[in-house]
């Protein structure tokens, strides 16, 4: 196929919003902590970035995209990107894009899992759990569905990454929770979100950067990457409604619920975006801001400390969103039929890869987490959780 | 002296430092701080939790004066600083043993 | 005509860089109001971008774009995008684009409208105002301009939407400060902007944002893109500069006023960047940085409470530009003529459509908020105003 | 050659992206300043691009892109514009959009020589200043290495801006600190950067428009911008980790250590971004981080005032960036050999860009900032620089 | 009057204000202050500079009360505030010599 | 004992926490204020409106010493935190009645 340079245009900026989301998960979640712990958690987020996009230069693609050893992950042949020539291959767009593009997917999936380790991870062994979890959990995953692997043979249908980003992601930071713990004093007193603004900013940026995540993913510059863009923005407009008239009614209709439902909306339509009308997005929105809520409240109700509902958001948004598609998917968008058309078949197909993608996940993480935490000790000291990560762990401060 | 200690209304500010300024005192040192009475909070509703915010901004202000200018001062404050609504807040006027000026390192009297 | 992969790919990004532009107003609008209202003035921009983006979806595109009615209205053939292929249309870009790319516009121009509600809106009136406004007043606007009605017909000029969205907007924000009253303590102390910094941030989004508005409005990655790229960054810098020089004469050049300034030099080459040279483009933010600051003097001056100067910088910018589209269209650049070619017509066909829209938009605006107001009061109780919306409306606070 | 929409699109995405990178300076420095010059710094940055803005579409474009007078400088034949169809012209994408690509290369380099005037700069001075040097430094310096001038005659690489943006700045910045002098109490006490997170959130956005910078570059959506986009990102992640783990030797590994790290790869690899392979790019950016931090040591270690380190990161990476290109280009990527491949002609071309370009911004800024503080004073005076910039320049605070 | 003045850790204000209010005792001002004592601090690192920072934050609490009251509320305050480690902070009782109400614009006595 | 109250300017304190420090005096509580004196303001200029800002950053540093202490603590402070020109702020010295330690419920004399 020749190089198409609208299609290439389309996926370099593609590729760069969806590099903006890693900062902006930082954002968002910086401002959703403790003062004393804002700089920590940006840092965070930036961290994943420089050592995911140095990991999957030389690995992780390879192990992602690389041909394919029994269904379960990938070879070495394109390790160092070995092998891939710096123009034209086989696509409309270059090879070396395609592995910019996926780069930023793996950053953003790790970005999303530090919610779990919140205002109490020791810095050095977070860097040893980025490595190792970005090579034992995101890259077969993402070789399962993209790469050629067992559930992409399934038929099992993700367009831009539900399974292999937000369930992923969701559970895995619920694994770490577990097995880091609760921070020194949740639940005993509010632990107040210390700066709203900066995580309606790292929201905005997210919502800004997820067209590229999900109308990218389309891998051209047409019609579906229309599609995608317009059920990506409805779905998330009525995930931000749901979840904003919902808390209404049992309170006040908080800015953050707003935006948590609008990530709500986000994540669920990531994997339908391909294959969904916009009516269908509505309600993949709405279902996704009511049901991701309840998750949160739930989570509350059993103290249970994963502190910036990357879980409830991502996990439970993301196995909603699978399992939506598998429903909703429309042959008129892109020649895939759910359930509604009377497709039991991808109905089915998108539940296991769905659960299989949650239990690979959070499985392999409690135990990567479990690891890194016996060996070395995956929390800070009491001391240094008290006088906060930013002074503790970077020596700086808001 | 006498330290003269009010807490007021942030916007009513301008107020009393104009009244002050009128009546010859400039010197004065504020603070935002936040102040609990009989004014009502209202409920903080986050993601998930809630919680009670009871504490309504205000303004401090110190005033160090002469001894007989005291309760003077704390006149004019209270009546640029009220608005006669709850939570015009409150005057307490402080013993101050010494007072020096830094910069010379004299006692004031 | 066959779908253009690259002017897909510009328009998919413009759409992506207009939708920053209404969170950017929240920003903008967030850094210039009290810290009580700082959550409340971002929220209101993510509210309307959730709320316009369902309206649009399901009705306003239809009511814009559908089969005329008179000239004055579209009808329902569109509704719930009925009748949209997801796959191409007749155009170089798929219809569902052009669908969320007409989005963006409708949510940032009732976006700009909440200055005129600053500090003081019931958050429930609000709501309803959105649905009512976006129908009753944007959705008739862009059909009478874009969608086959009457000032379309007529020759009027608008390239991207200074009257549809800027005259429109900044008008509806003025009869709204008129209906809801000053704010309590207006003119009796200063109400100092809590945080400049935010409204640069903001204002640097917006103006990144704006490529995307104005050249995007091209329809196509050509040269008439490259020229109203170019033309809407040299207005914004030639404003800003007369904002930030004639501020400097009265006092000091502050950063809010330079700013301002490029604001108003966006809105006014909004409608004149297909039609106008670079060396006009600067004319034209000049007059606009000057013009909207002495409107915003006059405003003050006045004691008139339109608090975040939607009318001064988006109104009266959006007049003069409408005008001065009228005035420097070069037959140069997009074969169309103005005032100094000679071409009377124009002048008195763009003056005859900016006028309609002002009034059109003032007075329905005027009376949707009075009604409002009667029925269930658009404004927060004394108690709350005082506490601030942030708290009073969303539970929250900075 | 045919106007072609993929590459039109992609450069005019690719302005609007390093058109965001000046504010995003500004955002950067004002997280550093104290408190009480934020709003100044970030208002110097806008003051760039508006001013900048004004003279390239004036005089400078002509000044860099016209005809070559001996090797030197353009001529005016494209004053005002004068000439530029706005339509097509010989290239895949239009003249206009030439021009303003290059204009926000302008700014930028401009922006970052900001931080030689930091905390201390006269407003009226600074706006002189600003003219002057964008006028004698950098267009002449533009058209040397792309319009014509001797350096492009002479072979020297520069892909997207080493020496005539960051070698150019760096310097310049350097030679104005010296002139201006030190800050007030610098070295006496700590001068503690204020807001972190805005720094982290201007390096967000820096590394979020290099993209365009760099893989913008290649003017064209092909393999060539795919390798630059990807080796850009490569660097900067080599960079950031480079930089943590030094300064986490020496004590905490600072967030600000991580991001200038990675503001240093992105410098080094500007120049190399067409030229060198990824796995090249991950020395480059490890390299770039070593260095950038020795010299920021050393300038500190030597009470050097160049308060916000543009001479350590853009300087010295710029320089090095430079060499770099010389020794790691690769034919396969774009047909150009360097050292590593036998080319020492290429390797002492890019030696002798990388220094004329230096020589001459160092001197001529130190000439023109030594005449401007003796006929107006560069400096405010010691009351003002007290209560600071904001207040003292803009009558406005944080 | 007196002042009890408490210096506490910020996290433990929302007990010392339920424990007051359970002893009727309701106006307060809080604000937050930084402290250094026993406790010790941490070394800062900028891109390149280094900073010793030994302050840490509290929140500094003001209690007007009757003569009377004084013991028994730095008493409450203590109990409510206290968590046994380094840092917990002090109580500082100062004479109030006068006390005004600004919105009667009456004396407290 | 005796409450040292001195408004300084903030980039002194470094210079105070060490003279102090020096002294044995480590136990501090400080904050942020903002001090109007003969100081002179500047004028603000927002959009449109203007405002006169003659409030000036200041630290307020509260130091509890013994009686026989307060006047060489304020004379330590004092020589630490002069700059010799208009601004540099003042010290009070008021009296502290009574004085706990939190962590143990003990009375310090
Ligand atoms: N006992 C007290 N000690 C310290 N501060 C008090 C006390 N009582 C009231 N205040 C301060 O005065 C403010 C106003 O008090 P409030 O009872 O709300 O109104 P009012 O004084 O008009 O009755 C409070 O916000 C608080 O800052
Ligand atoms: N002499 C003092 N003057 C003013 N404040 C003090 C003094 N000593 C301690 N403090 C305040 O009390 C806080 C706690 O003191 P610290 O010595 O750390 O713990 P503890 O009181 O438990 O021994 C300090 O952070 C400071 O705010
Ligand atoms: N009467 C006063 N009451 C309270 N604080 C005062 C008073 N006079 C001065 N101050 C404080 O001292 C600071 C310095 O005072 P100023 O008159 O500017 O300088 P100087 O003390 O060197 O003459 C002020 O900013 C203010 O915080």
């Amino acid at each position: 196929m020749a190089l198409d340079s609208g299609t290439t245009a389309w996926l370099l900026i593609s590729t760069a919003l969806v590099m903006l989301m890693t900062p902006a998960v930082g954002f968002f979640y910086g401002g959703l902590v403790r003062r004393k712990n804002f700089i920590s958690m940006v840092a965070l987020s930036f961290i994943v970035f420089a050592l995911v996009s140095i990991q999957w230069v030389i690995l992780g693609y390879s192990l992602a995209f690389g041909g394919d050893i029994g269904g379960l992950i990938g070879n070495l042949q394109h390790f160092g990107l070995e092998g891939l020539d710096p123009g034209q291959g086989d696509t409309a767009y270059p090879p070396l894009l395609f592995v910019a593009f996926q780069l930023v997917f793996a950053t953003v999936t790790m970005a999303i899992v530090t919610s779990g380790f919140a205002e109490r991870v020791r810095l050095s062994a977070f860097v040893i759990f980025v490595l190792l979890w970005t090579t034992l959990v995101y890259d077969p995953l993402a070789h399962w569905a993209w790469g050629g692997g067992w559930t992409m043979g399934l038929g099992s249908l993700d367009f831009a990454g539900g399974t292999v980003v937000h369930i992923s992601s969701g559970f895995a930071a619920l694994a770490v929770a577990l097995v880091i713990g609760k921070r020194a004093g949740f639940g005993q007193y509010t632990m107040e979100p210390h700066n709203i603004p900066m995580t309606l900013l790292g929201a905005a940026l997210l919502w800004f950067g997820w067209f590229g995540f999900n109308a990218g993913s389309a891998l051209a510059a047409n019609g579906l990457a229309a599609n995608a863009f317009l059920v990506t923005n409805t779905s998330a407009a009525a995930g931000a409604l749901a979840w904003l008239f919902a808390s209404w009614i049992r309170g006040k209709p908080s800015s953050l619920g707003m935006v948590s439902g609008a990530i709500a909306g986000l994540v669920a339509i990531t994997p339908a975006a391909g294959f969904v009308t916009v009516p269908a997005s509505i309600a993949i929105g709405i279902a996704a801001g009511l049901l991701c809520y309840a998750c949160m409240l739930w989570r509350i109700n059993k103290g249970l400390d994963e502190s910036l509902d990357a879980w409830s958001i991502h996990g439970m948004g993301g196995l909603w969103g699978a399992i939506a598609t598998g429903i909703f998917a429309a042959a008129a968008v892109n020649g895939f039929s759910g359930l509604i058309e009377g497709n039991v078949q991808q109905f089915v197909a998108n539940a296991i890869g769905a659960l299989a993608a949650l239990a690979y996940a959070f499985i392999v993480t409690y135990i990567l987490a479990l690891a890194i935490d016996r060996v070395i000790g995956l929390r800070v000291s009491e001391e240094e959780e008290y006088v906060g990560l930013d002074l503790s762990q970077h020596g700086e401060r808001v | 002296m006498m330290m003269v200690k009010a807490i007021i209304r942030p916007e009513r500010l301008e107020f009393v430092k104009q009244a002050l300024e009128k009546a010859g005192i400039n010197g004065m040192t504020i603070r935002e701080v936040q102040g609990r009475g009989d004014q009502k909070g209202i409920t903080l509703t986050y993601r998930g939790g809630k919680m009670n915010v009871d504490f309504i901004p205000k303004t401090m202000l110190d005033v160090i004066v002469a001894d007989e200018m005291a309760e003077k001062t704390a006149e004019i404050i209270m009546n640029a600083a009220r608005t006669g609504k709850v939570g015009d807040g409150r005057i307490f006027v402080l013993p101050v043993i010494k007072s020096f000026r830094i910069r010379t390192g004299e006692e004031i009297h």
